[in-house]
């Protein structure tokens, strides 16, 4: 449906412009991994060359995987449960068969990983900087094989040994996808910026569940399933609050982002750009929805950039 | 292939069963490209509780008129939501979304409670030369209603019920041999519970006419980003409901 | 007003009472604290003493407290956030001025208490352990002042030590009152449990933050505040569902119930009672219309007692 | 004193300024049993989002019909959600609450914005033996409609903008010495921004005439329970503004 193709239709706001790590985005909105497919799923929809900021590809693992059996996606007030159990066709597919077709447009891409062992990290890492990856987006929140299934995320010195192995075997920037299931989240950050990371994004998911009282059974196929959507917004506002007072790594800040609003709350606690993962899911609009909100926002207290306002909460 | 974000409005919206509701719902550019057996993803709040588009398929378009029409059982928040929307009313409305029925000269339709309205659907509009007949399973003579939506169709009407208060007393796969070896339908399309759909399935293929089956998942989103409606296709294959399917060809997926 | 005080004029249903840690109680539904004043204010609503298991008053220190400046109520998506800061005329003024008031309704009360050391929680255990106290609920989400302000709940052996200074010192049930801010909830569940706690109840608020894009400033006077309401719901039960294959105490489960539904969920995932907080914010009658939903639930699986469904999820 | 839960019907919705509408609901308990400067929390939306209920003043109140009105200016989602309750529709009051006024003889009533509304109670529903004048200060022309509001009731109304296009150029404070002077107040009740309320109560203190001034802040419950409305009062008493309030004697709560 050539009629439907927006791509190169949409003239990017120059004042949402910004650089994160590097990385040159036309606004600082990233489509949060597997919640965007790995972004052709929106080209109707939206420009992905001049509307979306960056893609986070569904999540990638050594192996392709089936994900998770039964039901995988429960609704719960103002969030989302799921355990889709990162279904991918792996890193190798990913790069020969799936990258080549992404190339075409003019958006940078993350490569989401994940692994089972600090090694499979390491070999992500270097299977997918490849040429078409901006930047590489380590999600932490997967279980360490090695550590009795136990995610890889809750401990700070095996969050700084992951870093430093993907830092060692990449030039890509390095971007520490953290999990929010943790009693220090700053302690995590600073872990990443000990081991090399270009930076972190916040929050991964939160880990929930819901029951079926007349089945008497957890709704989820695999009893616990991540939260996210707004439910969990004033969490993650919280935890990117206080990371920004800890580290010196830019941010980027996710959770519960619907809305221009809820975007720039995540600026100004502190976030270089955000990511919108739940709000595709409910409108497959709302990535360049949300822009141009923030540049409504930019246009009404003449900021020269959107970048203007990012900690200025913490300031005064 | 993407669906129309589209704020419609709402043009009718009435009881007509114990539980089951029919609206009507301007959305031009659906009406203009919807096929059947796709569906519509609907926001049934202007909030984030509920948060989620509830999938709904298409009982019927209208070019013309530039309407869509669902056909939809209360069972939870969201349809209960709906039944509150009057004339006027906006509703949110994604579509057309997934793989439509691969229609053919002479049908059998089979339809168990709300998958009833995709074969409606079908039914409402057959192509130049194309046929069919449809068997309506549903509890019990209270849902005659069902059989009622079918009168300006075409099509010939069966009827199955569970405690044979009308029609023949069964499931519809009850009546399929018969009509089959009276017939020459080239396909069977089939929406309802999955063990119904798994039976029609199994009888048009040991009585060897292709047979379309139409299925239901959680949804996330609803097209195709999430992989929240993910079900294991033939020889190792991996579908998503919602952008693969919801109609799928029945050794596809059920083996 | 006498044509409204309702007390004593509803029979409570003989299916709902449950016995927690010996806390006779007409319905497994507590009043959490914060939530219900200390109970009269809510007198005119419902029938105190028939239609509500039991109330934990609003939290204790040991000197009085104002709480926190600025605003102290922030709505979120399905939630509220709140830093009330434990405003409170003080334990001994409890005890003196308000408690004998209290008494005349017939419901078990649970005085929830909060310190600033290991030695104030045995104080004020020893303070409130008097007639008209069924049981003591120790709030450890409250900053220690002896170790940098960090909350007491989040380390295991603090909360083993704050059980064991409490236990020591007071004949009633001692409940600890768990702080959901942690990566391992079950950990901080064995503490209570080795240090000779009879039961926990969780979740306390979840931290987070809310921001006013206009003002450029967070909306709560105190930046930070705790989260709770339906949108915390999933990340409750899953708590409780880990918490009950941990633990042999029993647990009072918390956070977000607003319906029968919700309750039953919560007994399911392994607690023994619940309680209701937000929701009686929202609908001051909110505890009898979720104790008659119960009942309607009994009566439809012809159930014994609602405790029959404690724990179901987790069989078979 | 409790309040009511009661489904109320709208009965009337109209917008009667750019952001300003006014509601009438049936809900004869509340209509029954409250008094001026009390206030009713409403649900907007059976939904957990939005999740609290908003505090809106009575504007008004009939004992005859049932019903009570609402004056409220859109300034949020909930308010928002308000706007489109149709006539039939349901919205659950919680009410009345709070402390009302403690009216007197002779009364002078300043009201800023929204805060006019419990102003319009008053002057609505005086005693015999009561009578006031009314101070209504807003921002320009475009606003008049606020003091249109009291031409069914029997106090004089006194203008002050903040532009001079109507009445008075200047805060309701520029003219109250005057009026006070001319009469012989009893008693001075204000409701509006707290700055606006700060000066009245300064200018009633200085020519001696007890002054009771309306409080708004954040609330959770409305209902005493959660201390989210907190404030201080005079000699480091603690009040809450759902309870003890919203009305307090000036020299409480401004010291
Ligand atoms: C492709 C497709 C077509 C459908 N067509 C129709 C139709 O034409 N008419 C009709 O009445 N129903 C149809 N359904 C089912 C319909 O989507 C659900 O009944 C509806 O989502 C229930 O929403 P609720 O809020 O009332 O229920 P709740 O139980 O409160 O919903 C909670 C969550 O579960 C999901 N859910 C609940 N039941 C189902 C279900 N059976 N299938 C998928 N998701 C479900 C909801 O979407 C929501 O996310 C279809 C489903 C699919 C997948
Ligand atoms: C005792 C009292 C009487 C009031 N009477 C009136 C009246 O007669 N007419 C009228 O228009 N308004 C009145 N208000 C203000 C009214 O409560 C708020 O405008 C309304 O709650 C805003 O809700 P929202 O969802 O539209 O705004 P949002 O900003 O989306 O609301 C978010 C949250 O903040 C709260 N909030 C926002 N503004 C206020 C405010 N000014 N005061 C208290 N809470 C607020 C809301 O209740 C909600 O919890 C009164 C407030 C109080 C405390
Ligand atoms: C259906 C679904 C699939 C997800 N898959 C991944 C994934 O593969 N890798 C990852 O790092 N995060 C994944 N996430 C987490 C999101 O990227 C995001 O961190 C989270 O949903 C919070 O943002 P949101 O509230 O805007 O959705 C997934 C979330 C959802 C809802
Ligand atoms: C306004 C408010 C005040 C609270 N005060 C206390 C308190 O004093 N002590 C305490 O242990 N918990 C307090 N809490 C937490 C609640 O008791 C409860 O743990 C939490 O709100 C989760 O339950 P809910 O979602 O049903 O409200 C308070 C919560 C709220 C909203
Ligand atoms: S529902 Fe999201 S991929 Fe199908
Ligand atoms: S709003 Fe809860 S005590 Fe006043």
């Amino acid at each position: 449906m050539s009629e439907r193709d927006l791509n190169n239709t949409v003239t990017p706001n120059p004042k949402l412009a910004v650089d994160y790590c590097g990385i040159k985005m036309k606004n600082p909105i990233i489509a949060a991994s597997g919640t965007f497919g790995n972004g052709p799923e929106y080209a109707g929809y939206l420009d992905l060359s001049n509307e979306v900021g960056a893609i986070s590809v569904k999540g990638l693992t050594p192996k392709g995987r089936h994900g998770n059996p039964g039901t995988r996606i429960a609704e719960t007030p103002s969030g989302v449960l799921n355990c889709i159990g990162l279904e991918n066709p792996g890193a190798e597919h990913f790069v020969t068969d799936i990258l080549p077709e992404l190339k075409k447009y003019d958006v940078p891409l993350l490569a989401n990983m994940s692994a089972g062992t600090i090694d499979e990290f390491a070999w992500m890492a270097e299977t997918l900087s490849v040429d078409g990856i901006a930047g590489l987006e380590v999600n932490v929140s997967c279980p360490n094989v090695e550590c009795e299934g136990m995610a890889f995320g809750i401990d700070p010195k095996v969050v700084e040994q992951v870093t430093k192995s993907v830092r060692k075997v990449t030039d890509k920037p390095v971007i520490v996808k953290l999990s929010p299931n943790v009693t220090d989240i700053v302690e995590i950050a600073k872990a990443v910026e000990a081991g090399g990371g270009d930076g972190v994004s916040l929050i991964n998911t939160i880990l929930g569940m819901a029951i079926d009282i007349h089945r008497r059974k957890p709704v989820l196929g695999n009893i616990y399933g991540g939260l996210s959507g707004p439910a969990v917004k004033p969490v993650a506002l919280r935890m990117v609050h206080q990371v920004y007072k800890g580290v010196n790594i830019p941010i980027m800040g996710l959770g519960g982002i619907m809305t221009g609003t809820d975007a720039i709350e995540f600026m100004m606690a502190g976030a270089q750009a955000v990511q919108v993962g739940v709000a595709t899911m409910v409108d497959p609009t709302a990535i360049s929805r949300i822009a141009r909100e923030m540049g409504d926002y930019v246009e009404q207290y003449n900021l020269n950039n959107i970048t203007d306002i990012v900690g200025a909460v913490h300031q005064g | 292939m993407s669906g129309y974000v589209e704020q419609g409005e709402v043009v009718r919206n009435e009881q007509i069963g114990s539980d089951v509701w029919i609206m009507d719902i301007h959305a031009p550019k659906q009406a203009a490209e919807a096929k059947v057996g796709q569906f519509c993803n609907v926001r049934v709040a202007n909030s984030t509780a509920p948060l989620l588009r509830r999938p709904i398929s298409y009982a019927g378009f209208d070019v013309q008129k530039g309407t869509i029409t669902l056909l939809y059982r209360v069972v939870g928040k969201g349809t209960e939501i709906m039944t509150h929307l009057v004339p006027g009313d906006t509703l949110d409305c994604l579509g057309p979304l997934g793989e439509p029925f691969v229609t053919s000269n002479n049908m059998l339709l089979v339809g168990g409670g709300v998958g009833i309205a995709p074969m409606l659907c079908i039914a409402s509009h057959l192509q130049n030369g194309e046929e069919a007949q449809v068997i309506l399973g549903f509890r019990n003579e209270s849902e005659t209603f069902w059989a009622d939506l079918f009168k300006d169709t075409p099509v010939e009407v069966h009827i199955t019920t569970d405690d044979g208060s009308v029609g023949t007393k069964g499931f519809p796969t009850a009546i399929m041999p018969e009509l089959i070896n009276a017939n020459t339908f080239t396909s069977v399309m089939t929406c309802g519970p999955t063990p119904m759909m798994k039976g029609v399935a199994q009888v048009a293929k040991e009585l060897n006419v292709p047979c379309q089956v139409s299925l239901e998942e959680r949804m996330g989103c609803g097209t195709g980003g999430c992989l929240g409606c993910a079900c294991d296709g033939a020889g190792g294959k991996r579908y998503k409901v919602c952008k693969d399917g919801p109609v799928f060809p029945a050794e596809e997926v059920f083996f």
